[in-house]
C-alpha cells in the first residue's frame, strides 16, 4: 500500500492533533507531559516522511481524492521542512512556557493542526483543496498568534493578521472563481492543460484569477505590497509561534506557489515580469525596514520579507532546466534552520515575559552565555548568507538559479540585498561580543531549548554539503 | 401560460397563504380550550355575537379587534426604531414563507399540465425551510436587541442561543431523513410515503425513522419556543422576554407569527414523518382508481360523522345545570342545522360528481381534495400535540435545556446517522 | 447570462474591498470580508451552472464552511478586544504600530 | 596521511581552533596547541616547498565531489604561483604564538582558524571552495579585532567587514556567473579553475563579472580607492591581526588576482590594466605621503603597509614576466618583512604603552637587538639591496617600465618616499635622545631573539641567493605570461585595445 | 426556474411582507396618549433595580454562537452527501463516518471543556 505511505505523514499529523485536543480536554498530562507528547508526534510524522520514498508523481488513494493530491519529491521535502520546523518550534514553546504566561494544554494541538494544513497545502494538486488546506493552517495559525486571552497585544496582532488574512483569503477565492470561469475546472491538471491547449494571456479570466490568486499568496508570504503587517504580527505573537509562522508558513506557501505555478510554463512566463519586479521591492523594501528596527523579533519579522524577497527570485528563475523546485526548497530549509535556530535561542534567552527582545537587551551575552552567542552568531551569518554554512549555500542556488534564467539584474541586486543586510545581522553580533554584560540570563530548569540550539547551529553546517535533492 | 395556470397559481397562494392565517384562529382556540379542558375548566366561552359563541371562537374576534384599537407605544428609549418595527415582522414573515413550500396534496394532473401542490412549485422543498427558518432567529434577535430592555436583551439572547442549539440536531435529523428520501424535494418525499413496507406498513418517516422523528419533534418544539421550552419568554423570570416592550399590533404579529410557526412544523413533522397529505394504504395510483367506490364510502361516511358530531355539539355546548331561556339551546340547534346542511351538499356534490363528472380530472380533483383534507387533519393533530405537550410538561431550567440539545440530541442524531446510513449502504 | 451572473459577483466583490478599506469598524471590516466571499460563491455557483460541473458547488459549500469558521474565530478575537479596549473602532488598535 | 597534505595543513588549525574556542580550555593549553599546531603546519610547509618540483601545474592535487549537481568539488592543489604564499601563511605564525603569551584563548583560537582558512583559499582550486574559504577567513578576523581591539574598534570592525562581505558577495556573483558560462559552454556545471580558465568570455556581463572580482581583491589587497578601511583596521586590530593582515591577508588578495581574475578574464585584464596599475600607483603615492604625516607609529606602519601593497599589484598588472616574478617574490618577501616589523612594533607596544613616535626615543641604546632586527625588517620593506625586498621590487619596477615608462618612474619615484618615512621614524624612535616612557624598556628575550632569528635570516637569504624561490616561481609565471601574452597579442589587433597600445608606445 | 415559480414565489412573498402592514391599522385606530413613565424600559413596576440593558450578559451565549456557526456548517457538508448517498455507496459511508467522528471529537472536546455549563 504504497498510497498509505504517501499520506499517512499527513494523517499522523492530523490525528496526533485530535489526540491532544482529548488529551488536552481530559487534562491527562500536564504541560511538560504534552510538550513532550507534541514533539514526540512531530518527531514520529517526521520520520514517517522520511521513510516515504516518493519519486515522480504519485496521486494518493486517486479514487478517494479524486487526484486532489499529488506527491513527489519536491513535497516530501517540503514536507520534511514544515515537520522539522513544527518540532523545533514545539522544542521552544516548551521552554517558553517555563517562563511565559499564557500556556494553555491546546497549544500543541493547534500547532499540528497548522502542520496538518501545511502538509495538505504542499501537496494540493486542486483549488478547492488549496483554499481548505490554506484555511485549516490560517485558522490555526490565527488561533496561535491570539490564544493568551489576557494580552492586548497578541489581540491585537491576531486581529490585523486575522483580518488582512481574511481578506486576502477572499482575494484567493474570487481568483479561483475566475479561474474556473475560465478553464472550467479547478484542478491543477486540467487548467495546464487548458493553458496548454488555447494559451494564458488569451484567456483574461484566467489571466485575472490567476493574478488574484497570486496576491493572496503574496499576501501570505509577506511580499512587497503586502508585507505591513508581517512585522506587528510577529512581534505581537508569542516567540515559538513567530517562529513556526516565520518558517512553516512561509515554507507551504512557497511550496504550493512553485506548485502553482509550474501548472503550465506559459503561466509562469506570463508572470515572470510581475514577480521580477515585485522581488527587488520585497527585498529593499524588507531591508529598509529591517534596518531602522530595535527589536529583535521585529528586525527579524521584517528580515523574514527580505527572505521572501529571495525566495522570488527563485520563483522568477523556476522552470529553468536544474534549479526549480531545489533551490526553493534548499533556501527554506536553510532560512528554516537559522530562524527557528533564533527563536530556539531566544525562547529561553527573553527571560520572563519576553523581557529581553531588543539589541540592547543582548549586550555582552558572549561573555555570559558564550555558547548560546556563538550560536547565535551562527545563525545570524547563516541568514547573511557566508560560507559555510547553510544560508550561503542556499543564496548560492537561488543566484545560480537566476543567473541561468537569464535574470543577472536579480542576481546582482540580490546580492546587494544581502550586504545591506549585513548591518542588521552584524550589529547583533556586535552587540553579543563587543559590549560588556549587563544581565545574566538565567535559564529555567529543566527546558530542551539551549540542547535545541545547538543542535540546529550543526544543523546549520550539515545542510550546507546536502545537496539540492531535485 | 394559460389561465388554469393562473388560477393554479392563485389558488395554491390562496391556500398558502390563507390556511396558515386561519389556523392561527383555530390554534389559539384549541389552545385556550385546551388549556382549559387539562387544567378542568372552562376556557373563553363568553364572548358572542348575538349569542352565538362558535365553542369560543368568537374570543378571538374579539381579541384581535382589542389589539387593533390599541395604542402602539413605542417607548422613548428605544434608539434603533427601525429593527423596532422591522423585528415583529420578520417572525411572522418568516413563519409565513416557511409554509410556502409544504406540498398538501400530490401532484395534480389537469388540463394536460401537472401542478405541485405547494404554494412556491419549488424542488429546493426543505431547503428553502432551513433557509427561512435561520432567517427567522434575526427576528428575535433584533427585537430583544432593539427594545432595550434587559429582559428583552435577555429573552433575545436566550431565544437565539436556543434556537440555533436545536436547529443542529434539527438539521442532522433532517439528514438521516434525506439519506433514506434521497431527495430535497418535499413532494418527493411525500410521495415517497404512499410505498409500503413489506408489502402492508405503509413507508411514513416515522416508521422509517423512529428515532430521527423524536430528535426533529423535540427540536421543532424549542425551534418555535413552545412549553417545554419557552425560556425565552419565561413570564416569571424574565416577564415576557424578547416581547417585552411590544404591544398592540406589533405583540399580534408575534402571537401570531407564534401561531403560525407551530402551525408550519407541524406541517413539516406530518410532512416528513407522518405520510403528508398520504392517505394509509391509499396512495394517490390506487385513490385514482378506485375514485367511484371511495366517493360511495364517503357518502355513507358522512352522515355518520355528521351525527357524531351533532352528539358532541349537543353535549359540550349545553349547561352544567338547567335554566329558563338558554341562549345555548337555540344556538345548539342552530349548529346542528348548519352541520347537516354541509353534510347534505356535501352528499349532492358527491352525488353529482357519481353521475356526471366521474373519471379523468375530476377524479384527480376530488383526490387532491381528499388529500388536502388528510393533510390538514394529520396537520390538526399534531398541532394538538403542540398543546397536550404544552399543558403536560412543566418548563426546562436553561442548562437543562442546552444539556438536552448539546449532550442528548446531538450525539443521538450523529448515531442515528451513522446507523441509517449504514443501513442504507448495505441493504440499498 | 454568465456574465451578468459574474458582473454582479465582481461587483459585490468590489464593494466588499471598499468596505474593508473605508470602513473602520471591526464588524463592519468583516462583514464586507463575508460580502467578498459571498461574491465569489455567487460566482462559483453560475461558472458551475455555466460549465455544468459539481466543483463549483462544491467550492461554495466549502467557502461557506471556512467563513463561519473565520467569522468564529473573528467573533472570539472581536469579543476579547471589546473587552480589553470598549470599541470596535480600527484606529484604536496602536499597540504594534510601528 | 601525508597523502592529504594540503587538507591537512588547513583542517588541523581550523578543528583545533574551533576547538579551542568551544570547548573550555585554558589559556595556556590554547597557546601551546596553538603553537604546536603551527610548527606541525610550518613543516608540513617545509616539506611541501622541498618536493614541489615546479615543473607541471598542480601538485598535491586533491579533488573529491563536493556537489556533484553543481559540479562544485573539494579540489586543492599547489602550484607555483600559490607556493610562496602558502609557504608565507604557513612560516610566519609560530611567532605569534611565541612572542604574545598573555592573550585569551579566543585569541589563539581565532589565529589558528585564520591560518587555516588562508591555507586553505591559496590552495583552493575550485572558485567555490576558495570563495567559502575567502570568506571564513574574515570571520575570525572579525572578532579579533572587535574582542581584542584599541579603543575604537568597532568603528573598525565594522568597516572592514562590510568592505569585505561586500566586496565578497560581489565576487560570489562573478563566480556564479563563471559556472553558468561553463554550464553554457560545455553544458556542464564546473567551477574548478582549470576548466574556467579555458573559457573566452566578452560582452558586458563578463566585465562585470571582472568588476566583481576586481572589487572584492582590491578591497583585500587594498587598491587604492577601496583602501580607506585599511588605517582603520590595522591600527585598530591586536597585534598579532594586524600581523596576518598585513603579512598574509593582503598578498591572497594579490594572489586571488593572479589566480583567478588573469586567467579567466585575459581579455578585459588586458583591457583595464592601465587603469589598475594606475590605481597601484596612486595608492602607493597616496598611502605613502599619508604615512609621512602620522603620528602614530601602528598607523604610518599602515600606510606603509598599503603603500607596498600597492606596488605588489603593480606587478600584476604590468602583464610581463619580470614584473609577476617580482611581485610573487616581493609576496613572501614583503610578508616577512612587514611581519617582522608589525610584530616588532607589537612588542615595543606591549612594553612602553604607547604608539605615538614622539614618545619614543633612543631604544637602539636600551634594546640594540631589537633595534638591528627592527632595521633589517626595514630596510627589506623598503629595498635596500642585499634584502628579500630588494629583489622583488627591482623586478616589479622592470616590468613596470617595460609596461609604461610613466608608471614605472612614478613607481620608482614613490618607493624614495618610503625610504624616506622609514629612515625617519627609525631615527625618530631608535635614535635621538632617549624619552621618559621607554626609561624602562628592555631589550629582546631569549625566546624571541630565537622565535625572529630565522625570519631576519630568511630575509637576508632572500636577498642574496634568491635564485631557488625563483626557480619555483619561474615556470608557473611563463605559463601565465605566454598564455596571457596571446590574449593580449590578439587584442592588440583588434578594436578596444587603445589603452594597451598608448602603454605600450 | 421555471415562470411559474418565479410568478408565485414573487406573490407569496410580497403577500407575506404585505400581511405584517396590518400594524398600520393601530396607528389609524389606536389612541394616543402621553405619559412619562410610557417612555422608560418595562421594569414590571421596579426600576433600575438589577441592571440595564448594556449591561453583560453570559459569555456562553457567544460561545454557544460560535458552535453553532461550525456544526450547523457542517451539517450542510451532509445534505448533499445525505441525497447522494445511495450512489456513493460504502466508500461516501466510509468517509462520513470519518467525518462524524471528528464531529463527536470536537463535541466531546467542547463540553469536556466545560462549554456548556451554564454556571
Amino acid at each position: 500500500m504504497f498510497d498509505v505511505m504517501v499520506i499517512l505523514p499527513l494523517a499522523a499529523t492530523g490525528a496526533g492533533a485530535i489526540l491532544i485536543m482529548l488529551v488536552a480536554a481530559f487534562e491527562t498530562f500536564r504541560r511538560e507531559g504534552i510538550s513532550i507528547l507534541g514533539m514526540g508526534l512531530f518527531a514520529f510524522a517526521f520520520f514517517i516522511q522520511l521513510t516515504v520514498d516518493n519519486s515522480g508523481d504519485i496521486y494518493p488513494f486517486a479514487e478517494v481524492f479524486n487526484g486532489m493530491l499529488v506527491a513527489n519529491t519536491f513535497t516530501k521535502v517540503a514536507g520534511l521542512i514544515i515537520l522539522a520546523c513544527g518540532f523545533f518550534s514545539a522544542l521552544a514553546a516548551q521552554t517558553y512556557f517555563t517562563q511565559n504566561k499564557g500556556f494553555v494544554l491546546e497549544f500543541y494541538c493547534m500547532l499540528l493542526f497548522a502542520a496538518f494544513g501545511m502538509l495538505l497545502l504542499t501537496m494540493v494538486a486542486e483549488l478547492i483543496t488549496l483554499f481548505i488546506a490554506l484555511e485549516i493552517m490560517s485558522l490555526a495559525v490565527y488561533t496561535l498568534v491570539g490564544y493568551d486571552r489576557h494580552s492586548v497585544v497578541r489581540a491585537e496582532a491576531v486581529l490585523k493578521y486575522l483580518m488582512l488574512g481574511a481578506f486576502a483569503g477572499a482575494f484567493y477565492v474570487m481568483g479561483a472563481v475566475l479561474v474556473y470561469a475560465g478553464t472550467g475546472s479547478t484542478s491543477f491538471a486540467a487548467i495546464g492543460a487548458v493553458v496548454a491547449d488555447s494559451g494564458y494571456l488569451s484567456n483574461p479570466a484566467l489571466v485575472g484569477g490567476s493574478f488574484l490568486i497570486l496576491f493572496a499568496f503574496l499576501f501570505k508570504a509577506a511580499a512587497f505590497p503586502f508585507h505591513a503587517w508581517v512585522i506587528d504580527v510577529y512581534d505581537g505573537a508569542p516567540l515559538p509561534v513567530t517562529a513556526f509562522m516565520a518558517t512553516a508558513v512561509k515554507t507551504s506557501i512557497f511550496a504550493v506557489l512553485a506548485n502553482f505555478l509550474l501548472i503550465n510554463p506559459e503561466v509562469h512566463q506570463g508572470w515572470v515580469t510581475f514577480l521580477f519586479y515585485l522581488s527587488i521591492l520585497t527585498m529593499f523594501a524588507g531591508n529598509l525596514i529591517a534596518i531602522g528596527q530595535q527589536n529583535l523579533k521585529r528586525m527579524l519579522a521584517a528580515s523574514g520579507i527580505v527572505h521572501t524577497g529571495y525566495l522570488l527570485i527563485a520563483l522568477v528563475a523556476l522552470g529553468s532546466e536544474r534549479f526549480s523546485g531545489g533551490a526553493i526548497l534548499f533556501y527554506l530549509a536553510a532560512y528554516g534552520v537559522a530562524t527557528l535556530g533564533l527563536f530556539v535561542a531566544l525562547s529561553y534567552l527573553s527571560g520572563q515575559d519576553e523581557r529581553r527582545v531588543s539589541f540592547d537587551d543582548f549586550r555582552g551575552l558572549a561573555k555570559v552565555r558564550p555558547y548560546s552567542a556563538a550560536c547565535i552568531a551562527i545563525f545570524l551569518l547563516s541568514m547573511a548568507g557566508i560560507p559555510p554554512t547553510a544560508g550561503f549555500m542556499g543564496k548560492f542556488y537561488i543566484i545560480a538559479g537566476a543567473f541561468q534564467a537569464g535574470h543577472a539584474v536579480l542576481a546582482v541586486l540580490g546580492i546587494v540585498s544581502s550586504i545591506l543586510s549585513l548591518w542588521y545581522y552584524l550589529r547583533l553580533i556586535i552587540v553579543m561580543y563587543f559590549r560588556e554584560p549587563e544581565q545574566r540570563f538565567e535559564v529555567a530548569e529543566l527546558t530542551l531549548a539551549p540542547l535545541g540550539t545547538i543542535v540546529l547551529a550543526v544543523c546549520v553546517f550539515a545542510i550546507s554539503f546536502y545537496p539540492v535533492v531535485l | 401560460m394559460s389561465a388554469l395556470d393562473i388560477i393554479m397559481i392563485l389558488l395554491r397562494i390562496a391556500f398558502g397563504v390563507l390556511v396558515p392565517l386561519s389556523f392561527v384562529a383555530v390554534l389559539v382556540w384549541m389552545e385556550r380550550r385546551g388549556a382549559a379542558y387539562f387544567q378542568d375548566r372552562s376556557g373563553p366561552n363568553r364572548c358572542n355575537i348575538m349569542g352565538f359563541r362558535a365553542g369560543g371562537l368568537v374570543q378571538n374576534l374579539a381579541d384581535a379587534i382589542k389589539l387593533v384599537f390599541k395604542e402602539d407605544v413605542v417607548p422613548g428609549h428605544i434608539r434603533h426604531k427601525f429593527y423596532f418595527i422591522l423585528a415583529p415582522m420578520l417572525v411572522f414573515i418568516t413563519a409565513l414563507l416557511c409554509f410556502a413550500v409544504i406540498p398538501f396534496a400530490d401532484v395534480l394532473l389537469v388540463g394536460g399540465s401537472s401542478y405541485i401542490m405547494q404554494a412556491i412549485p419549488t424542488d429546493i422543498g426543505i431547503l428553502w425551510f432551513l433557509a427561512i427558518v435561520g432567517f427567522g432567529v434575526y427576528g428575535i434577535i433584533l427585537a430583544g436587541w432593539s427594545s432595550h430592555n434587559k429582559y428583552g436583551v435577555l429573552g433575545g439572547l436566550r431565544a437565539a442561543a436556543q434556537v440555533i442549539s436545536y436547529e443542529i440536531p434539527m438539521g442532522l435529523a433532517l439528514v438521516s431523513l434525506l439519506a433514506v428520501y434521497g431527495t430535497v424535494n418535499l413532494t418527493e418525499m411525500a410521495q415517497y410515503q404512499g410505498q409500503l413496507l413489506f408489502g402492508f406498513i405503509p413507508m411514513w418517516g416515522v416508521v422509517l425513522q423512529p428515532l430521527g422523528v423524536i430528535i426533529f419533534i423535540v427540536a421543532a418544539f424549542a425551534e418555535t419556543n413552545r412549553t417545554p421550552f419557552d425560556l425565552a419568554e419565561g413570564e416569571s423570570e424574565i416577564v415576557a422576554g424578547f416581547h417585552v416592550e411590544y404591544s398592540s399590533m406589533k405583540f399580534a404579529l408575534f402571537f401570531m407569527g407564534e401561531y403560525v410557526a407551530m402551525f408550519v412544523s407541524s406541517a413539516l413533522i406530518v410532512t416528513l414523518y407522518f405520510g403528508s397529505y398520504q392517505i394509509p394504504w391509499l396512495a394517490t395510483d390506487t385513490l385514482l382508481a378506485y375514485a367511484r367506490p371511495v366517493t360511495v364510502l364517503l357518502m355513507i361516511g358522512l352522515p355518520v360523522i355528521g351525527y357524531f358530531f351533532g352528539q358532541w355539539i349537543k353535549k359540550n355546548n349545553s349547561s352544567h345545570y338547567r335554566r329558563e331561556h338558554d341562549p345555548r339551546i337555540r344556538e345548539t340547534k342552530v349548529y346542528i342545522a348548519l352541520l347537516w346542511s354541509l353534510v347534505v351538499l356535501l352528499e349532492v356534490i358527491c352525488l353529482g360528481y357519481l353521475l356526471f363528472a366521474a373519471g379523468g380530472g375530476a377524479d384527480r380533483i376530488l383526490v387532491a381534495l381528499l388529500q388536502i383534507g388528510t393533510f390538514l387533519l394529520k396537520t390538526f393533530l399534531m398541532c394538538f400535540v403542540y398543546v397536550w405537550v404544552r399543558w403536560t410538561l412543566p418548563r426546562f431550567r436553561y442548562d437543562q435545556l442546552q444539556k438536552i440539545g448539546w449532550e442528548k440530541l446531538l450525539p443521538l442524531s450523529l448515531l442515528n446517522i451513522f446507523i441509517t446510513s449504514a443501513v442504507i449502504v448495505a441493504f440499498g | 447570462m454568465i456574465e451578468h451572473y459574474l458582473s454582479l459577483s465582481v461587483l459585490l466583490f468590489c464593494l466588499g474591498v471598499l468596505g474593508v478599506i473605508s470602513r473602520r469598524n471591526v464588524f463592519v471590516v468583516f462583514m464586507s470580508i463575508e460580502l467578498m466571499l459571498n461574491a465569489a460563491n455567487l460566482g462559483f455557483v453560475a461558472v458551475a451552472r455555466l460549465h455544468q460541473s459539481m466543483d463549483g458547488h462544491v467550492l461554495a459549500l466549502m467557502v461557506m464552511a471556512v467563513a463561519a469558521a473565520e467569522a468564529a474565530l473573528a467573533l472570539a478575537v472581536v469579543i476579547l478586544l471589546h473587552k480589553h479596549k470598549g470599541n470596535l473602532d480600527t484606529n484604536i488598535f496602536s499597540l504594534l504600530k510601528g | 596521511m601525508l597523502d592529504n597534505l594540503l587538507s591537512l595543513m588547513i583542517f588541523l588549525p581550523i578543528v583545533l581552533g574551533a576547538g579551542i574556542l568551544l570547548l573550555p580550555v585554558g589559556r595556556e593549553a590554547a597557546r601551546a596547541l596553538g603553537l604546536a599546531a603551527s610548527v606541525l603546519v610550518v613543516l608540513f610547509g617545509l616539506k611541501i616547498f622541498l618536493t614541489f618540483n615546479g615543473s607541471s601545474g598542480l601538485e598535491f592535487v586533491e579533488r573529491s565531489p563536493l556537489i556533484e549537481s553543481l559540479g562544485i568539488s573539494y579540489h586543492l592543489g599547489v602550484d607555483g604561483i600559490s607556493l610562496l604564499v602558502l609557504m608565507a601563511a604557513a612560516l610566519l605564525f609560530p611567532m605569534v604564538y611565541l612572542l604574545f603569551r598573555t592573550r585569551e584563548k579566543g585569541y589563539y583560537g581565532n589565529l589558528l582558524i585564520v591560518q587555516g582558512a588562508m591555507i586553505g583559499a591559496v590552495c583552493a582550486a575550485d572558485l567555490v571552495l576558495f570563495y567559502m574559504f575567502w570568506e571564513v577567513m574574515l570571520l575570525p578576523v572579525f572578532f579579533m579585532i572587535g574582542l581584542y581591539g584599541g579603543p575604537n574598534r568597532l568603528k573598525a570592525t565594522v568597516k572592514i567587514t562590510i568592505y569585505t562581505i561586500a566586496g565578497s558577495l560581489l565576487m560570489l556573483a562573478a563566480i556564479i556567473y563563471l559556472g553558468m558560462a561553463h554550464h553554457q559552454a560545455t553544458g556542464q556545471w564546473s567551477f574548478a579553475m582549470d576548466a574556467l580558465s579555458g573559457l573566452s568570455l566578452a560582452g558586458p556581463a563578463a566585465t562585470l563579472a571582472f568588476v566583481g572580482f576586481m572589487v572584492a581583491f582590491a578591497i583585500k589587497i587594498p587598491l587604492f580607492p577601496f583602501h580607506t578601511w585599511l588605517p582603520d583596521a590595522y591600527t585598530e586590530a591586536p597585534t598579532a591581526t594586524t600581523f596576518v593582515l598585513s603579512a598574509i591577508m593582503a598578498k591572497i588578495g594579490v594572489y586571488g588576482v593572479i589566480r583567478f581574475v588573469v586567467p579567466v578574464f585575459d581579455e578585459s585584464f588586458a583591457r583595464y590594466a592601465l587603469i589598475l596599475a594606475c590605481s597601484g600607483v596612486v595608492g602607493m603615492m597616496y598611502c605613502g605621503i599619508a604615512a609621512l604625516v602620522q603620528k602614530d607609529f601602528k598607523r604610518m606602519l599602515a600606510f606603509s603597509s598599503a603603500s607596498h601593497m600597492g606596488i605588489i599589484a603593480l606587478g600584476i598588472f604590468c602583464m610581463n614576466v619580470q614584473a609577476l616574478t617580482g611581485t610573487l617574490y616581493q609576496i613572501v618577501a614583503h610578508a616577512t618583512s612587514t611581519g617582522v616589523i608589525f610584530l616588532l612594533l607589537g612588542l615595543i607596544e606591549e612594553r612602553s604603552a604607547t604608539r605615538t613616535i614622539d614618545d619614543f626615543g633612543g631604544l637602539a641604546s636600551r634594546a640594540p637587538i631589537l633595534a638591528v632586527f627592527f632595521a633589517v625588517a626595514m630596510l627589506a620593506s623598503v629595498g635596500l639591496p642585499g634584502t628579500s625586498g630588494f629583489i622583488g621590487e627591482f623586478l616589479i619596477i622592470l616590468g613596470a617600465i617595460k609596461f609604461n615608462a610613466v608608471i614605472g618612474i612614478l613607481a620608482a619615484t614613490t618607493l624614495v618616499i618610503g625610504v624616506c618615512y622609514m629612515l625617519w621614524l627609525f631615527q625618530r624612535v631608535f635614535f635621538e635622545k632617549p624619552a621618559e616612557k621607554t626609561a624602562t624598556f628592555h631589550d629582546l628575550t631569549a625566546i624571541e631573539v630565537l622565535t625572529i632569528l630565522p625570519v631576519i635570516v630568511l630575509i637576508i637569504v632572500m636577498g642574496i641567493y634568491p635564485q631557488p624561490f625563483l626557480d619555483k616561481i619561474n615556470p608557473a609565471a611563463d605559463r601565465q605570461i605566454a598564455a596571457l601574452a596571446q590574449v593580449v597579442a590578439v587584442a592588440d589587433s583588434g578594436d578596444g585595445a587603445e589603452l594597451n597600445n598608448q602603454g605600450k608606445n | 426556474m421555471s415562470t411559474e415559480v418565479i410568478l408565485s414565489g414573487a406573490i407569496f412573498i410580497a403577500l407575506a411582507l404585505g400581511i405584517p402592514m396590518v400594524m398600520v391599522l393601530t396607528v389609524i385606530f389606536g389612541p394616543r396618549s402621553g405619559g412619562a413613565a410610557k417612555n422608560d424600559p418595562y421594569e414590571s413596576g421596579i426600576k433600575h433595580m438589577v441592571g440595564m440593558a448594556d449591561q453583560k450578559f453570559s459569555v456562553k451565549f457567544y460561545l454557544l454562537a460560535i458552535l453553532f456557526l461550525i456544526f450547523d456548517i457542517e451539517a450542510v457538508f451532509m445534505y448533499p452527501w445525505a441525497v447522494s448517498l445511495r450512489e456513493l455507496g460504502f466508500l461516501g459511508f466510509a468517509e462520513m463516518t470519518v467525518f462524524i467522528l471528528l464531529l463527536l471529537t470536537g463535541l466531546i472536546y467542547i463540553l469536556k471543556k466545560g462549554v456548556l455549563n451554564w454556571r
